[in-house]
């Protein structure tokens, strides 16, 4: 049944055509059940394949699929090709599923926009480009599909186009996500370069044979795909895009920037996991860029008033985790955990688009409140997501994906005392800021009114994702609970298990007991601050130093601030002022001296009889001499 | 003197002939008609008596004049375009109210003189032919003495052109007074012989004095001077006819004399030769940029075009000859084409030489302004036209001996040139609209005139795409050529 | 003989069109579609015929050829001959040939039998240049093409289309010049070396000379096809002409003019003096470099939606340029398949201002905007080109930079660093041009109407091409291959020669 | 018999030519042009016959011949244009004819 495989990125690619091409004359209800059904069938196949994979898997736990020959020049044989394994198997079924389920949500968010079509084309467009990104076999048809989905963002992004502020913000995320691809595409000259293929497993197995452990090329390598990768996922120092990203339909926000797209970075550097085997600095910057982000965007996250940048610097900070997890090896512990963010984060999202629609496009949380007994569904979905993503032990699932990562930050080989130290931390920052955000928006006294409820087709899918949740971490759990790996032992067979903990290493129990206790701390630090002090939140930005703090973090450390000044402007600055080119100036000054000369040899035609004679006279004379002196 | 040497010498008899006989048809009747008919027959009897001359070449009629296949062929080409300008002459003269049939005897006169230049081997026939042309000239351009400008170019024309051939004269004497001979071929054996002559004062003096009296007749730097305003001043057939036959001759002479005398090989006369050629390439292409009037324009143009021309001679050798010969026929051509052009578009009361008589001509006229683009677009030596193949074969002439400062100067000032022949163009097809008077004074097109053009059309477009006839006929004539 | 057929149709039918002016706008049209048309059913019937020898091995170096003594005085024939390169080239001629006759359809009203005269002699033009393998010959042509390319821009083109043309033709024929004296130089060396004056191209590859002489004939060729192609710092005249110049008209320049200047460096330049031109490589590399990331800037900075894309072309053919010194198999094929969607990409944003040209009689970015809402189709259209030109992967633009960059880093990695960031540079200006044409307020309220059937016929094709070379360009890189490996054989053996 | 060297005689000439020009350039009337022209035109002659007795050749003073005859066709129809010009200027003044010009 594998043979399936290429329906699932061509079903939502067929429904992108149908929409993209005759979107304008299929009726409105049509629109919703196209685009969602495509990307519903893509689920099912996709469900299908994923079952076969497990009751018979393949040779290997790897199949291939090669659909036509592309790319043919000299060395050069790339197909187009789908290859299926552990890894890609589970990115792509979490993809379609959370996919589907947003779908269905959109059909009701969008029902009265009267651009649906156009809507769920590029949705649908979206979904196959993921699912080719994490299909492809080798890196061009990966980098298809990654600059499919960078496209489809900005689409989507900027899709109430009539808004300057929007376009802004989409062409932002489609120039900063391509500053990484930048550096992505000169990764794989790289490895063309000097491991003659493309293929991905082609090259794992060369870079192993080819280069020692640390050799520079493969530390040149992983820095280039990580470079790639920070791009993609928001992470230090290319994360300013995403929290902008936040001016598109909900959905796309739920979707594209929180639950799959963001997270290609992750799949990337897992897929290239070999490269940063061979290349430990590599590894390790993978590790500090996953630390810095995590903890750096969770003090934004504390400080924003508008609830979706809150959740698009949350999820800033989570991947930071996943990167964490990439940078000490514990490679299945970052898809976990980007398994189980895709259903919670997903959910937050989903929750707070039905809180922006009931109350007529308020995003500040501030001026929401009380809105618990108001959107009873909305709330229960959005406090079991808040809680799976602050990790509230045993009954969340985020708990078990963050809990591992952290413990693994200083248990595996490639930890460290302080990589263990910032998750903690993080895990501090994040229960703050969670329920800073659920406090803000569902308790207190009510300050707007609530115009609408959310139909199923919207509450539906918060349900099942909230399910998810829940239970979603149970393939997974420490020794001291069970010590379920059927996901782990599943991914071993793509991806290799955690380097052998170092010796002196604390245990997996210790780890979480202070993950819980950083999580209490949390919780009690944004409770005082927001349901039994309120007036002291303020009183802490009322000072200078305090107001100036607040409004960096706000300002996500001022790094747009930054870029703004030393790459943006520059250049704009420069195609200002040259844009009548400077280099034509040197060619029309020529012409302006041919013209000068003309003026002046006209001068000498006077006319007057004699001066010609006198002229033909002295031309003798001249020529005499040079004939005689010369 | 045998008679052998009066059959070589048929071509210029029967030009002589003609004016007489045409001279006497005037004294017995009057008839515009008539006398230009004459005319035509005469020429076309010269001409062929070209092939009855043929059977004797090589032979040297008298020490005076040589005739050689090399002379035949640009006889040939002076009398086709002598009969050319007669044509165009008859349309122009018939909206003019002089007395219009003397206009042939001198046009013949000056066709004898022109022969005659061409046929020189000597000083004494060189000067006469030199003298034959230019008198006729004086008269051809002061010819519409009703009009003031022409006046103005004869008189002009006669100072200077006297002047010039004064000085000419004196060369010619210097060099006699040290070699003691006027004959080319001799002059060419003691200049070769006698090493310390190359260096001897009166000769260099002597031949640079020379080359000002070619140099005015080629309106080359600095002794170009005259040329826009005999230009503008002469009737349009008159001017063709002076830019085209008299500087014909001049350089076929000149080509013969500095070949024949080895006196190209002279240092510093080659020197000043090249000296020559950079300032008629910029000052030509230069004072034309931005010119409003056509003939004027047509005048600097030529200048340049010599310029060119310059370059494939000082190449020297066979390659240069057989350029030279091929760029003259195409510069023919094409000079003729283009003051045909002007010459059918100009009144009784003035020649049609402002710019702005051509605006936007395509739309009215599209034959007449597609032969004047076409005649333009040879003189900047674009495909399809005989200018294209011409200018190849000078840069060929030119690489093939690597004079490449010259040559990467023909080209450079070449793409000047090509500024103002643009600018024409964009006139000729500009869309606005001319002004109405403009428009209304456009005078008919005559059969015969307009026939003329498209000869001229056809003859461009053949020998620009296919120039293999022609030039195996330049060869088989100018390798006859001693000296080469 | 079938490749002066191709040349003789088109001639007539240029002539033919101009005659038929006087009976009716309708007939020149026609003519010209119909000529076009049949022509490259010759080529696609003469490529389908010759599929196999194309894409295994050659019969000898030419598919087709065709030989006449001309000027045999000086040894000039007239020599036509067909390998995969110029296969693609022709074939990519005609079509967009047909798309130039479709898209002035109602632009031209004015002197339409003389505009499709002119029309059908540049194509012919262009064929001579992409068949003649006889360096007089392809002068010839080379030269001929601008003649009716000039009166194209002169007559039929916008406010200031007399300096623009007059500038583009000035520009070309220097430089055309300068390969003159070159071609010339070679001329004599060769004959100097082997007794024989002959201007045939395979003879004369492999002339020995002394490396300055090389370096110095080398230029000679370069410069010409540099300013065609153009390279910085001799693009001026592209913007102007392309701006001023009718649809037909830009779409002509950007699809195939240029392309004859990046023809001549890969046909000429390199196999004619490949030690030159290796020693040359860095310097034309990074004029190529500083082209494409310059050609972006400025096309950002551009408010003239014309001028804006014909920056982008400086652009995208500084890859070319960067390709063809790199000379290696990637980056030819890359080189090529850029070559050939730059013509479909810039050409089609070409067309699509001229369309909006004609509803809203303004290029000027400023003065449009939100245009999406009242025609999507064509905001689409524009959207789908956008990004065929800033190089998205799945678009023929993506493949031929991605071979060029792969090809390039063997040759020099940080070159091909700032080339990559020249793609990154080139989604500032694809984005800027969505959002200031289609997307944002409609604060102008356009009310336009949205493709209808001519236009979508134009522009469908365009977009299937595009596509199609994205995702399946086996045919053309197959195609082109053979002639590659000959290219390359010659090079080859001259390097060593010159070794011993 | 003792002849004049011809250098000498060549030298008289050359002055004689320089007068001739210098009065071409320094008079306006047209017929005192004419005249400087004549000047010219015989200091060539002149130079002619040296040369030739030089060598003890006819051909110089031969040349000369042909030089006055010449000469005089010259003076022929330049007096008559002298005259048509006297009709329509109303001077003799060369540089009243100078209306084109650039």
């Amino acid at each position: 049944m594998l043979n399936l495989l290429w329906l699932i990125p061509a079903l939502p690619m067929a429904g992108f055509l149908i929409l993209g091409l005759f979107g304008s004359r299929l009726s409105r209800q049509a629109i919703p059940i196209l685009g969602a059904g495509s990307v519903g069938l893509s689920a099912a196949v996709s469900l299908w394949v994923a079952g076969s994979f497990f009751i018979s898997p393949p040779a290997g736990y790897a199949y291939t699929q090669v659909l036509w020959r592309w790319l043919e020049a000299g060395s050069l044989h790339l197909p187009i090709a789908l290859y299926l394994d552990p890894l890609s198997l589970i990115m792509m079924l979490v993809v379609t599923c959370v996919s589907f389920l947003i779908h269905v949500y959109s059909a009701g968010y969008m029902s009265d926009d009267e651009d649906m079509s156009r809507f769920f084309a590029y949705m649908n467009l979206f979904v196959a480009s993921m699912v080719t990104l994490l299909l492809a076999s080798n890196l061009a048809l990966l980098l298809l599909g990654w600059e499919g989905v960078g496209l489809c963002s900005y689409l989507l992004i900027g899709f109430w186009y009539r808004d300057p502020v929007n376009g802004y913000a989409g062409r932002k995320a489609f120039i900063v996500t391509r500053v990484g691809d930048t550096s992505l595409l000169i990764g794989l000259f790289l490895l063309f370069r000097h491991l003659g293929t493309l293929d991905i497993q082609t090259l794992m197995e060369r870079a192993a044979h080819q280069w020692p452990v640390g050799s520079p090329l493969a530390v040149a390598a992983g820095l280039l795909l990580l470079g790639g990768a920070v791009g993609k996922s928001a992470q230090l120092p290319l994360q300013t895009w995403l929290p902008d990203a936040m001016a598109g339909p909900t959905p796309t926000s739920a979707l594209i920037h929180a639950a799959t797209m963001v997270t290609a970075g992750v799949y990337l550097i897992a897929r290239m996991h070999v490269i940063y085997q061979l290349a430990p600095s590599a590894q390790f910057a993978v590790a500090v860029a996953g630390a810095a982000t995590l903890t750096l965007a969770g003090f934004s996250a504390l400080t924003q008033a508008d609830i979706k940048r809150a959740l698009a610097y949350s999820t800033v900070s989570q991947i930071g985790y996943m990167f964490l997890a990439l940078g000490v090896g514990a490679w299945s512990a970052a898809i976990f955990h980007f398994m189980t963010h895709a259903f919670f984060k997903a959910l937050l999202f989903l929750g707070a688009g039905m809180i922006i629609e009931s109350l007529d496009h308020e995003q500040n949380m501030f001026k929401m409140g009380g809105l618990r007994k108001e959107l009873p569904v909305v709330f229960w979905t959005f406090l079991i997501a808040g809680c799976a993503l602050a990790g509230v032990p045993l009954v969340t699932a985020g708990f078990y994906s963050k809990g591992l990562i952290v413990w693994q930050a200083e248990a595996s080989s490639a930890g460290r005392w302080g990589f263990w130290l910032v998750a903690v931390f993080g895990v501090f920052l994040t229960a703050a800021y969670t329920f800073r955000i659920i406090f803000l928006t569902f308790f207190g006294e009510p300050k707007s009114h609530v115009h609408k409820r959310p139909g199923l087709a919207m509450t539906v899918p918060c349900v099942i994702l909230a399910a998810l949740s829940m239970v979603g971490g149970f393939v997974k759990t420490p020794e001291f609970l069970g010590n379920i790996h059927i996901f782990t032992g599943f991914l071993h067979h793509a991806l290799p298990p955690v380097a052998a903990t170092r010796a002196a290493s604390m245990s997996e129990m210790g780890s979480e007991a202070w993950v819980t206790l950083a999580l209490m701390a949390g919780f009690a630090v944004a409770y005082f601050c927001y349901i039994y002090r309120p007036e002291f939140s303020e009183s802490l930005t009322r000072p200078a130093i305090g107001k100036a703090l607040y409004r960096f973090w706000k300002s996500d450390w001022g790094m747009d601030w930054l870029y703004d000044r030393l790459f943006v402007w520059p250049v704009m600055w420069f195609a200002r002022v040259d844009a009548r080119d400077a280099v034509d100036s040197i060619y029309t000054g020529m012409a302006r001296l041919c013209e000068l000369f003309y003026h002046g040899a006209r001068q000498t035609e006077t006319g007057r009889l004699r001066w010609y004679a006198a002229a033909i006279a002295l031309g003798a004379v001249i020529f005499v001499a040079v004939v005689l002196f010369l | 003197m045998p008679s052998s040497d009066l059959i070589a010498l048929l071509p210029l008899l029967v030009v002589a002939g003609t004016s007489v006989v045409v001279m006497l048809a005037i004294a017995i009747h009057r008839s515009h008609r008539l006398t230009s008919l004459l005319t035509l027959i005469g020429l076309a009897c010269a001409f062929a008596s070209l092939w009855v001359a043929r059977t004797l070449t090589p032979t040297e009629a008298s020490p005076l004049l040589e005739v050689d296949s090399y002379a035949l062929f640009f006889l040939g080409l002076i009398l086709a375009a002598t009969f050319v300008v007669v044509i165009l002459s008859y349309d122009y003269l018939e909206k003019q109210d002089v007395n219009r049939e003397e206009f042939y005897v001198l046009l013949l006169v000056a066709s004898l003189g022109s022969s005659v230049l061409i046929l020189s081997a000597h000083f004494v026939s060189f000067f006469l032919g030199l003298e034959l042309l230019s008198v006729a000239l004086y008269a051809l351009s002061a010819y519409v003495f009703t009009r003031e400008r022409p006046l103005e170019a004869g008189i002009k024309y006669l100072v200077l052109a006297a002047g010039s051939a004064a000085f000419l004269l004196f060369g010619m004497a210097l060099v006699y007074a040290r070699l003691g001979t006027m004959g080319f071929p001799q002059i060419g054996a003691l200049l070769s012989g006698g090493d310390q002559l190359l260096k001897d004062p009166l000769i260099l003096a002597g031949m640079a004095l020379i080359v000002t009296g070619v140099g005015f007749k080629l309106a080359l730097v600095p002794f170009h001077m005259w040329t826009p305003d005999v230009y503008e001043g002469a009737p349009a057939p008159v001017t063709a006819y002076v830019a085209t036959v008299s500087k014909g001759a001049m350089f076929a002479l000149l080509v013969r004399f500095f070949y024949q005398t080895r006196g190209v090989t002279l240092g510093p006369v080659f020197l000043v030769f090249s000296l020559i050629a950079i300032a008629s390439m910029l000052v030509g292409n230069l004072l034309a940029l931005l010119q409003s009037n056509v003939k004027r324009i047509l005048a600097y143009s030529s200048i340049a075009h010599l310029g060119y021309l310059l370059v494939a001679f000082l190449a020297g050798g066979r390659w240069a000859a057989q350029a030279v010969a091929f760029y003259l026929v195409a510069y023919f051509i094409t000079t003729l084409g283009a003051f045909g052009v002007v010459t059918v578009l100009s009144s009784g009361e003035r020649d049609a030489d402002a710019l702005e008589d051509y605006r936007g001509l395509f739309w009215r006229r599209p034959w007449l302004a597609g032969v004047f683009a076409l005649m333009l677009f040879s003189l900047a030596g674009i495909p399809l036209t005989a200018g294209f193949v011409g200018k190849f074969f000078l840069l060929t002439a030119g690489v093939s001996a690597s004079l490449w400062n010259l040559v990467i100067i023909l080209v450079v000032t070449s793409v000047i040139g090509l500024f103002y022949y643009l600018r024409v163009i964009v006139v000729l097809f500009a869309t606005e609209e001319p002004a109405a008077e403009v428009a209304a004074a456009l005078p008919p097109l005559s059969a015969s005139g307009g026939s003329a053009l498209l000869a001229l059309t056809a003859l461009l477009v053949w020998l620009g795409v296919d120039p293999a006839f022609m030039l195996s006929v330049i060869q088989r004539a100018v390798l006859s050529l001693k000296g080469l | 003989m079938i490749l002066v057929w191709l040349i003789v149709i088109l001639l007539g039918a240029g002539a033919l069109a101009w005659l038929a002016g006087r009976f009716g706008a309708e007939w020149p049209r026609w003519i010209s579609l119909v000529a076009a048309g049949f022509d490259l059913a010759l080529v696609l019937d003469f490529w389908a015929r010759h599929r196999a020898e194309v894409e295994i091995i050659p019969q000898g170096r030419w598919l087709a050829e065709f030989n006449r003594a001309w000027v045999p005085q000086y040894g000039i024939h007239f020599h036509l001959a067909m390998d995969g390169l110029s296969l693609l080239m022709v074939a990519l001629t005609l079509f967009i040939g047909m798309m130039a006759v479709l898209c002035s359809w109602k632009e031209i009203q004015k002197g339409v039998g003389f505009y499709h005269f002119n029309l059908m002699w540049i194509l012919a033009g262009i064929l001579g240049v992409f068949l003649a393998v006889d360096l007089f010959l392809f002068y010839f042509a080379w030269e001929l093409m601008l003649v009716p390319m000039y009166f194209l821009i002169a007559i039929w083109g916008h406010e200031h289309r007399v300096y623009a043309a007059i500038k583009f033709f000035i520009f070309t024929q220097l430089s055309g010049l300068l390969m003159l004296l070159a071609i010339l130089g070679l001329y004599f060396v060769h004959h100097h070396a082997t007794g024989v004056y002959t201007f045939e191209y395979s003879d004369l590859l492999g002339t020995p000379m002394s490396p300055r002489t090389a370096m110095l004939l080398m230029l000679g060729f370069f410069v010409a096809f540099a300013v065609k192609l153009p390279m910085f710092p001799f693009h001026p005249w592209l913007p102007d002409a392309h701006t001023e110049a009718p649809t037909a008209g830009s779409l002509i320049l950007a699809a195939l003019l240029l392309k004859t200047g990046a023809y001549g460096m890969i046909r000429f330049v390199v196999p004619l003096f490949p030690g030159a031109a290796r020693a040359f490589a860095p310097i034309a590399m990074t004029l190529g470099v500083v082209g494409i990331l310059y050609g972006a800037v400025l096309a950002y900075g551009q408010t003239d939606f014309k001028r804006m894309v014909a920056y982008t072309s400086v652009s995208h053919l500084g890859f070319v340029l960067l390709g063809i010194f790199a000379w290696n198999t990637l980056a030819l094929q890359g080189a090529v398949v850029g070559m050939i969607a730059h013509a479909l990409s810039t050409g089609a944003l070409f067309m699509l201002v001229g369309q909006l040209y004609e509803r809203t009689r303004t290029r000027d970015l400023n003065q449009l905007g939100g245009l999406w809402a009242t025609a999507p189709v064509l905001s689409g259209v524009g959207m789908f080109f956008m990004l065929g030109s800033v190089g998205l992967p799945g678009l023929g633009d993506f493949v031929g930079e991605f071979l060029v960059l792969l090809g390039t880093y063997r040759a020099h990695v940080l070159l091909t660093a700032l080339a990559t960031v020249g793609v990154l540079a080139s989604t500032f200006y694809g984005v800027q041009m969505v959002q200031r044409a289609f997307h944002g307020p409609n604060v102008h309220h356009w009310k336009i109407a949205d493709l209808h059937g001519r236009e979508l016929l134009i522009m469908g094709p365009m977009m299937i091409l595009l596509l199609g070379l994205g995702l399946y360009p086996l045919p053309v890189l197959k195609t082109f291959s053979p002639a590659w490996k000959s290219l390359e054989r010659s090079t080859r053996s001259v390097v060593s020669e010159a070794r011993r | 018999m003792a002849t004049v060297p011809m250098m000498h005689a060549l030298l008289v000439a050359g002055i004689l030519f320089a007068l001739g020009v210098t009065g071409l350039l320094v008079r306006r009337n047209i017929l005192f042009i004419l005249m400087s022209l004549e000047v010219m035109l015989n200091a060539a002659g002149l130079a002619f016959v040296a040369a030739g007795a030089r060598w003890g050749q006819t051909d110089g003073q031969v040349v000369f011949i042909f030089i006055l005859s010449m000469a005089a066709a010259e003076v022929a129809v330049g007096l008559a244009l002298v005259i048509q010009i006297y009709h329509r200027f109303k001077s003799f003044d060369a540089d009243r004819a100078s209306e084109m010009k650039g």
